[in-house]
């Protein structure tokens, strides 16, 4: 069955193409159940592949295809590699991606045809891309999966391309990824010329003998990579302008899937990361500012999807964290459960801006909790997932970053900790003005209000149950000896390095009261935000350091002012000074024979007198040579 | 000795030609006949066959050098007279047309003097014998101030080198040890040199410089190539240029062929200022005559490179530098003396109306340009390589290379007249046979410009041999 | 005396007293001619130069009627040129040639045969006939050229 | 054998266009003589690296010690294959183009093509110089002739500058030529040199040849003819300028000057590399700006070639693996760019990327096999692109004979970002966005163009995923010139 | 007499003949500084093969002719030159009036 697992991520890329190629002739219940079909049968072959890796001492396989490049002594396959880790990736991608390709079927109905064909073919390559990026068995073809999701986030921002914001905004995401993905070239690059091989498990094993610089540079090389495609500091800004896609795209890509590429580059890269604490360092800072940073953001956006999106920034922060410390169970299982969650609330978000006819400000909402019930209570679960509640999933996995976070340092963990409550305190504020108070919009709003359909609602349902359960895979060992499944399935991957997490573990009592803290914490924000704005919703203008917070602390306009404008400057002063000088110059030179050619003319005088003084000259010339330069 | 004695004769019979006869086909016809006779003549003494056995007491030697040149000149001229001769009738109403081919056949002997010489006494006066009967047929066209004006400066000026000339003989023969002007003695041993001996050197230089229009000697080129009647520019700017080119390299090849690392840098200093004036000049040129005329500077610029480095390539290419020098630079002549307007704007369009002559032109052009699959091409290689052999004056070879760059830039500009620009470029009346001739003459420069041993096999044996 | 003659030749503004100089200079220069024992040719300048060719000369300028007044004066700077260049032609000539291992080397005077008609007659319709020969074509050239351009047409 | 048909074929059937006055049949001939040409090209990919059938030998000059020596090893098939590839590809995407005279047009673009074969079959340096040439003055012609309203003077610039470039390179051919002990052109002749000449002779005959080729790649600062003639020249022209002509620099340094003169390679390898950056960025950044298409594709061209040059320079096998299959990348990847701009062109009558806009709705076609074609030019994975981008990259970053390795690769990626930028944004003025009165009344492509266009994605993708069999064909090649190049075993 | 005198006079006499065609404007004077040139150059053949006939009379009783005999072929060619200059220079005056050489500049550049 491993063999077949070429066929996952071939699956899709054939829908893609039927989807692509067929699109004007293909009627749109075909390419729903195209679109989807291949999804459903790449999850349950992930299924029968995860059932075989879940054995009990399962040893990493890899499959290979074809020989995608090989020049003298470098050897880059076209390799698949099944172990715990990708066979993880591959049910969350499959299964949030079918559940979200399913919603789309409804979402996107309105589209004609042949745009609805494109949004799935899209939609399919982008799967097919993830894929390609969570088997690679090596970092090529994993930047390949890499390059590839950018670009159907690309393709997908701008899916109304008529919209020239919105294909701003793909423009910007795809540009974000590629100053990111420069420096996973490079890291590449370095790699080859360092270790003479890309593929993971010889990059590993020469790692060990490695000096410490070249692997912190690597290592940091790669970071840089990560934080252009999970938008951390300082190449965030991008996602939450990346909400111009449709709602189902900002789940799919913007939340569950494609942003996280980077936590499960550097958790695939752990051992090269262990190796280099300073970058580990980096990571867990980067990663804890992202994470406060986007959480004050979050506070008082009012776009339904933008809260989302910093929020998505956030807790991609606090999973950068957990690898900084080196909790990598911890950041791949939030990784999971943000998966179900924050799919969850984007899907929710999406039935609620359906229902609204596609209102996103909720300032105009509230009250719907009456109009959509099912969007509603599932939006609760995601809230409170994502809050950090018990039971809910996001409690555990989010719990174990921070009991990582404290065994490096309260410092980390005091911060993890304050965002909490922050990120809290902005989703009950979310969910409170847009489900509880009255309606605010207008009538014809209202009157439109409706519950959507099956095909939208069912998913919401499913991830809501995931959202609430999921996080029983992790149960802390605090709670019951190898109650930890995820930890104990994991450690094939991260056993090398395990010390850290046990390391937090050590003392049960005193993981007992962070978990205590924990939850008081996500309570306090919880109960704030109802109270604050359960009845008098946030609707004035934000002013003071409102403003600042609204207005993302500019740092949109500060990289216009020291980036973009400067190299537009920059561009400019070469086309118009620059070039115009060399061309000068070229063209001076013609110029310069021309006059040359009328100034010698003059000599040509016409008289007979001149010519024959001249070749008198001439000859005193030679003769003065011959006199006093040659001797 | 053929060849001096039927283009003597010829001369003579042409002279009387215009008695029995007015009808210019006639004339035209006999000359055509003389030139082939000239040319059998001349193989005929290649191949060892002399009509006439003379003694020439040393003061002619018929090397195979000379020989060939002879037949590139005899050749070029046949081709000239083909595609011209019928042109001299129109220089101006009631033209002596017999007389005119009269002299053109004892310029002719003058070459094949200049070709042959062994004697400093045979150069001078084949020099003089090519040299008055230009400034004559340069004034031919007496009504035309232009050609007056033209015909008196280059009599004045070739006066002047001829005393300059003379001053450098007589020096040398003061240095001479033996008291000779033949070239052998001249030559032997010389490896240091005399002031005298240098002066005389030094003044023969300018002389000769001045013949072949070298910088600063040059200045009366433009004027008479201008004032001239365009038939007999043509003529001078090929026939006779050539000539007493080879007369040049064989006399520094001959006399001073020992002592060269003494005088090859006054022609160096000489090359370069040639190929900068006369392409540079020829740049801001408005009519495509004049431009002709520097640019014939600028190609004498380039043959120059050949007698700084008077070496196996560089008598290999002086040969194919003149054939492919002369082709072309006739066939654009033979062209021009069909335009009614000699400015570039006068061909503005010729592409059109003519596409042939275009065509031709175009080649012709890209010749001179030295463009490959041209012959221009290989003359151009042989002087440049023959230089590099050297191993000295490598900036000269990158400066003549510039210059040739430059040169791109004038001969295009009447490509692109021809084919870019608009206009109706006014030709006169042209003959089917004259455009056949055309398309011959550049057939065969394409032919030389790919395969060039058709005329350098002939060499390489004579370059063993030498 | 030639030289005194060859600079009032050139500064005469008459060109009629031009003509008579420059013969004034020929007649120094074959009596150089004899001195040097080179009788022949001292006796062909005077007749062929100072006689037939300043004849001619002379011929043309009464032909042209010409006067010191119809030549206009050249411009003073290219004259001073004009003298310097040729001055300085001299100066580098005389360097040029004053270290010239000459010093010993005498012109006889009044001695050698060479000179004579017939020694001269004898080398020259033995060794130079064929440069005889060929100077006739020299004046045959010349001659239709006169004839070309003399021609009324 | 093949050779000689590789280049007799344009160069009789061009010629022999010049006689068919006919517009239509001149068309159907040219696209007969290059499809022709093509199979011949195949075939010659189809006998085998050993086969006697590639090589030609036969007396030319012998006293000059030229012969015409022809053959065709790795980079020359690679090579062959792209030009053979090219023009059948250009005249079926042209084919709507209307031309005056059209026969000349032909017929000049095949013989174009004969020097093109010419340049990269020639293994004599004398015959490489006239093939050189040959190639060049077709172009002149077809740019003044057809092109654009200021064409004379572009292109007699351009003219003009690559005369100069190989009369430069002329000199040095020479000058080697009278070096060679046997007095021969032959590439064998000029391979053996390379330990008979000095370090300093080499350092000045390095730049004679790179001052020559870089003209053609063109390099900064010796580009700024090339933006001018693509704006001026026909487009089918400039799809052979671009996607053809422009690999003859690169193709030259590979294989007359870095093995030819490995001292004076390495000794100013540095700083030409640290030209093929500034030619990278620079362009890069002015492409930025470029309101016009063919110039922002012209800029975007630059910056291509800077890093093959750059990556010939860093003298590794992945680097000069990675020049061999991005040349044919390029060449492919711009060939598709220019058909969009042609298309676009001959409907909407301009190439200003301020007046278009909105295509994609209106020729959802072409805007997706453009949209395929630049993000090929982005080299983004699996497209060919990618593949030799990585691999130069990769190559100019292990490089042993630079100590600036590390700065080279940082500093010449940037314009990866760079190229993102401008394409994307190009992209998004001339395809997204609404409408205007311009582009509304824009179609779809034809049936032709959608066919090339897709031949070339085709290409492009599977090249992009499988470009095993392209690598080991340039393998003994690149072997080769390396072991040529190591300037420590001199 | 010493060869150097000859030598000195024939080029001072040479010299003044270059100086006369640089300062004239009247075409036959300027004709007749060459002619003067030419005289220059005829005095140092023949004081030249005086001084070859005194050096060299041991071995070749006729050393030195040569000289002599050029002398009399510059003769021969001046004498032509002298008679197509002067008719170039009538045919100038029919069609100018003017002799001077300054009038002709309808040719330059």
């Amino acid at each position: 069955m491993i063999q077949l697992v070429w066929l996952v991520p071939v699956l899709p890329l054939a829908g893609f193409l039927i989807n692509g190629l067929f699109r004007n002739s293909l009627s749109k219940g075909m390419t729903g159940i195209v679109g989807c079909g291949v999804l459903l049968a790449s999850f349950i072959l992930s299924l029968l592949i995860f059932g075989e890796v879940r054995h009990e001492g399962f040893q990493s396989v890899t499959v290979t295809l074809f020989d995608f490049i090989s020049v003298d002594k470098l050897h880059i396959p076209f390799a698949f590699q099944v172990d715990q880790l990708s066979a993880l990736f591959l049910l969350i991608i499959t299964g949030v991606g079918f559940l979200i390709h399913l919603y789309s079927t409804a979402y996107m109905h309105e589209e004609e045809a042949p745009h609805y064909a494109r949004y799935f073919s899209y939609l399919n390559l982008f799967v097919f891309s993830m894929l390609l990026l969570v088997l690679g068995a090596n970092y090529v073809i994993l930047f390949i999966g890499w390059e590839g999701v950018g670009l159907c986030s690309y393709l997908l921002i701008g899916y109304w391309f008529k919209n020239v914001d919105y294909t701003n905004a793909a423009k910007k995401a795809f540009i974000m990824n590629r100053i990111g993905d420069l420096g996973f070239l490079i890291a590449i690059f370095w790699m080859i010329n360092q270790f003479g091989s890309v593929t993971f498990g010889e990059v590993f094993s020469a790692a060990q003998g490695a000096p410490v610089k070249v692997l912190t540079g690597i290592t940091l090389l790669l970071f840089v990579g990560a934080t252009g495609k999970s938008a951390q500091i300082p190449l965030y800004t991008w996602l939450p302008d990346a909400m111009a896609g449709p709602t189902p795209v900002s789940a799919l890509i913007h939340a569950a899937t494609m942003v996280t590429a980077g936590i499960y580059m550097i958790a695939r890269s752990n051992i090269l990361y262990s190796l280099a604490p300073l970058t580990q360092n980096v990571v867990a800072i980067i990663g804890l500012a992202t994470a406060l940073l986007a959480a004050t953001i979050a506070l008082k956006q009012n776009d339904i999807k933008k809260v989302l999106a910093y929020s998505t920034v956030s807790q991609l922060g606090y999973m950068f964290l957990g690898l900084g410390v080196g909790a990598y169970t911890g950041a791949v299982f939030h990784v999971m459960t943000h998966a179900f969650f924050k799919a969850l609330l984007f899907l929710g978000a999406g039935s609620v801006i359906h229902a609204m006819g596609g209102e996103q400000d909720i300032r105009k909402m509230g009250g719907l909790r009456k109009h959509v019930g099912t969007t509603h209570w599932t939006f609760l679960v995601g809230c409170i997932a994502i809050a950090g509640i018990p039971p809910f999933s996001g409690f555990f996995s989010k719990d174990e970053i921070l009991a990582g976070a404290f065994g490096k340092s309260p410092v980390y963990y005091a911060v993890g900790v304050f965002t909490a409550l922050l990120t809290a305190f902005y989703m009950f504020r979310l969910y409170a003005t847009t489900f509880l108070g009255n309606f605010r919009g207008t009538h014809e709003q209202e009157h439109h209000l409706h519950e959507s359909p099956a095909a939208m609602t069912i998913p919401l349902v499913v991830l809501a149950l995931l959202a609430a359960v999921a996080g029983f895979l992790g149960v802390p060992e605090a709670f019951a000896k190898d109650s930890h499944w995820l930890a104990h399935f994991l450690d094939p991957i991260f056993a090398h390095n395990a010390t850290a997490e046990h390391a937090a573990e050590a003392g049960a009592s005193q993981e007992w009261m962070l978990m205590g803290i924990s939850v008081a914490v996500a309570l306090i924000g919880v109960i704030a935000a109802w109270t604050r704005f359960s009845k008098k919703p946030d609707l004035a203008e934000p002013a003071g350091f409102g403003k600042v917070l609204a207005n993302k602390w500019y740092v949109d306009e500060l990289y216009d002012a020291i980036i973009v404008r400067p190299l537009y400057a920059i561009s400019k002063f070469l086309n118009n000074f620059i070039e115009r000088f060399i061309d000068w110059i070229v063209n001076g030179v013609g110029r310069l024979v021309q006059y040359g050619g009328r100034q010698l003319r003059l000599l040509q005088s016409g008289q007979v007198g001149g010519y024959v003084l001249l070749m008198v000259v001439g000859i005193l010339v030679l003769f003065l040579v011959e006199l006093f330069v040659k001797k | 000795m053929n060849a001096i004695i039927i283009s003597a004769v010829w001369g003579i019979i042409m002279m009387f030609s215009g008695v029995f006869t007015s009808k210019g086909s006639v004339v035209r016809n006999t000359a055509v006949l003389g030139l082939v006779l000239l040319l059998v003549g001349n193989y005929l003494d290649l191949i060892g066959y002399h009509f006439f056995p003379v003694d020439v007491h040393k003061m002619l030697f018929f090397d195979e050098f000379g020989l060939l040149a002879n037949t590139v000149i005899f050749g070029s001229t046949l081709i000239f007279v083909l595609l011209s001769g019928r042109d001299i009738e129109n220089i101006a109403p009631r033209m002596p047309v017999a007389e005119c081919f009269a002299l053109v056949f004892f310029v002719l002997c003058g070459v094949s003097l200049v070709t042959t010489f062994n004697t400093l006494l045979m150069l001078f006066l084949g020099i003089e014998i090519i040299s008055i009967p230009l400034y004559i047929l340069t004034g031919s066209d007496k009504r035309n101030l232009k050609s007056n004006e033209a015909s008196l400066k280059y009599f004045l000026m070739g006066c002047f080198s001829t005393g300059l000339m003379l001053l450098g003989i007589a020096l040398l023969y003061g240095a001479s040890p033996t008291g000779s002007f033949s070239i052998d003695e001249l030559g032997i041993g010389r490896v240091n040199l005399s002031a005298l001996y240098m002066a005389g050197l030094l003044l023969l230089l300018v002389a000769m410089g001045f013949k072949v229009s070298a910088a600063p000697f040059h200045f009366w080129t433009p004027d008479v190539y201008d004032g001239a009647p365009t038939v007999f520019t043509s003529f001078m700017a090929t026939i006779v240029k050539a000539g007493i080119f080879i007369g040049f390299i064989r006399l520094f090849n001959e006399t001073f062929g020992d002592s060269q690392s003494k005088w090859q840098l006054f022609v160096a200093i000489i090359t370069a200022t040639t190929l900068f004036i006369g392409n540079i000049t020829a740049v801001f040129q408005q009519s495509v005559k004049r431009m002709l005329a520097y640019s014939s500077i600028a190609q004498a610029g380039f043959m120059l490179l050949a007698l700084l480095s008077i070496n196996g390539l560089a008598r290999d290419g002086i040969l194919l530098y003149a054939a492919a020098y002369s082709l072309a630079t006739i066939g654009v002549f033979a062209i021009l003396i069909k335009m009614k307007d000699y400015t570039f704007e006068g061909f503005n369009g010729l592409a059109k109306h003519h596409p042939l002559l275009a065509a031709t032109c175009t080649i012709f052009l890209l010749s001179l340009a030295g463009i490959p699959l041209t012959a221009g091409f290989f003359a151009k290689y042989y002087m440049l390589a023959s230089v590099v052999e050297t191993g000295h004056y490598l900036w000269l070879v990158i400066f003549a290379v510039l210059c040739a760059a430059v040169s791109v830039y004038y001969y295009f500009r009447v490509i692109q007249a021809m084919y870019f620009k608009d206009g109706d470029a006014q030709t006169m009346e042209l003959r089917p046979a004259f455009k056949g001739l055309l398309v011959v003459v550049a057939a065969l420069i394409i032919l030389l410009g790919v395969f060039p041993q058709l005329l350098l096999d002939k060499l390489n044996t004579l370059i063993y041999t030498w | 005396m030639a030289l005194v003659g060859a600079i009032l030749v050139v500064i005469s503004k008459n060109p009629v007293h031009s003509v008579l100089w420059l013969i004034v200079v020929f007649m120094a220069i074959s009596g150089h001619y004899i001195l040097l024992n080179a009788q022949f040719l001292a006796i062909v300048n005077l007749i062929v130069y100072a006689g037939a060719i300043m004849v001619l000369f002379l011929f043309v300028f009464m032909l042209m009627n010409l006067n010191a007044d119809t030549e206009p004066q050249k411009n003073k700077w290219l004259k001073i040129a004009g003298v310097v260049a040729g001055g300085s032609l001299l100066l580098v000539f005389v360097a040029a040639l004053k270290n010239a291992d000459m010093k010993n080397q005498l012109a006889v005077m009044n001695k050698g045969e060479i000179g004579l008609i017939h020694n001269l007659g004898m080398a020259l319709f033995q060794d130079y006939v064929v440069p005889f020969e060929i100077s006739s074509v020299l004046f045959l050239s010349a001659m239709v050229g006169v004839v070309v351009i003399g021609k009324k047409d | 054998m093949i050779p000689v048909l590789l280049i007799a074929i344009p160069l009789v059937g061009g010629l022999a266009g010049f006689f068919i006055k006919n517009d239509k049949s001149a068309r159907s001939w040219s696209l007969l003589v290059s499809l022709a040409a093509l199979a011949v090209s195949l075939w010659g990919l189809s006998v085998g690296a050993k086969s006697p059938l590639l090589n030609a030998d036969a007396e030319w000059l012998p006293a000059l010690g030229s012969r015409f020596a022809v053959g065709l090893d790795g980079m020359g098939q690679i090579l062959c294959l792209l030009t053979a590839i090219a023009f059948p590809v250009i005249f079926i995407a042209t084919w709507r183009d209307e031309y005056s005279k059209s026969w000349n047009f032909y017929a000049l673009m095949l013989l174009s093509q004969a020097g093109l074969l010419g340049v990269f079959l020639a293994m004599d340096a004398l015959l490489f110089y006239f093939f050189w040439e040959l190639a060049l003055i077709p172009v002149y012609f077809l740019c003044s002739q057809w092109g654009g309203e200021k064409r004379i003077q572009a292109t007699f610039k351009f003219f003009i500058y690559t005369f100069v470039g190989s009369l430069l390179m002329l000199v040095g051919i020479i000058w080697l030529y009278a070096h060679t002990p046997d007095h021969s052109f032959s590439l064998k002749s000029f391979y053996a040199l390379r330990s008979s000449i000095n370090g300093t002779d080499q350092v000045w005959l390095f730049w004679l040849f790179f001052i020559a080729f870089a003209i053609k790649m063109p390099i900064w600062p010796l580009h700024t003819w090339q933006p001018d003639t693509y704006e001026q020249s026909p487009t089918a022209t400039t799809m052979v300028l671009s996607g053809v002509m422009v690999k003859m620099g690169v193709f030259g340094v590979i294989r007359w000057l870095a093995p030819v003169l490995p001292l004076g390679t390495w000794a100013w390898g540095d700083t030409a590399s640290g030209f093929c950056i500034a030619s990278m960025i620079y362009a890069s950044l002015v492409a930025m700006q470029q309101d016009d298409l063919k110039r922002l594709i012209a800029y975007s061209s630059i910056a291509h070639i800077g890093l093959m040059a750059l990556a010939i320079f860093a003298t590794t096998t992945t680097g000069m693996q990675g020049v061999m299959i991005q040349m044919f990348n390029h060449g492919i990847n711009i060939i598709g760019m220019w058909i969009v701009v042609d298309l676009i062109e001959r409907q909407m009558g301009t190439r200003k990327i301020s007046e278009l806009g909105g295509l994609a709705q209106k020729a959802p076609a072409l805007a997706i096999l453009l949209v395929i074609v630049a993000l090929a030019n982005v080299a983004l994975p699996l497209t060919n692109a990618f593949v030799g981008e990585f691999l130069l990259f990769s190559g100019v970053y292990s490089s042993k004979v630079t100590e600036y390795n590390v700065v080279f690769t940082v500093v010449a990626a940037l314009s990866i970002i760079l190229s993102a930028i401008y394409t994307l944004n190009m992209i998004q003025k001339v395809f997204f966005g609404n409408t205007n009165a311009l582009t509304e009344k824009a179609k779809d492509i034809k049936l032709n163009e959608k066919v090339v266009l897709a031949a070339i994605v085709v290409l492009i993708v599977v090249i992009g995923v499988y470009p095993k069999p392209v690598l080991n064909l340039t393998k003994e090649t690149v072997d080769m010139i390396l072991t040529k190049m190591d300037y420590k075993k001199i | 007499m010493p060869i150097n005198y000859y030598i000195f006079l024939s080029l001072a006499l040479f010299c003044i003949g270059v100086a006369g065609v640089l300062t004239r404007r009247n075409a036959i004077i300027i004709f007749m500084c060459v002619e003067l040139m030419l005289n220059a150059v005829n005095l140092l053949l023949v004081a030249f093969s005086k001084m070859h006939q005194h050096a060299l009379a041991a071995g070749n009783p006729g050393a030195g002719i040569d000289g002599q005999i050029f002398v009399f072929f510059i003769m021969v060619v001046a004498a032509a030159e002298v008679s197509v200059g002067l008719a170039i220079i009538v045919m100038m005056y029919r069609n100018t009036h003017s002799t001077d050489v300054n009038f002709l500049n309808r040719l330059k550049h």
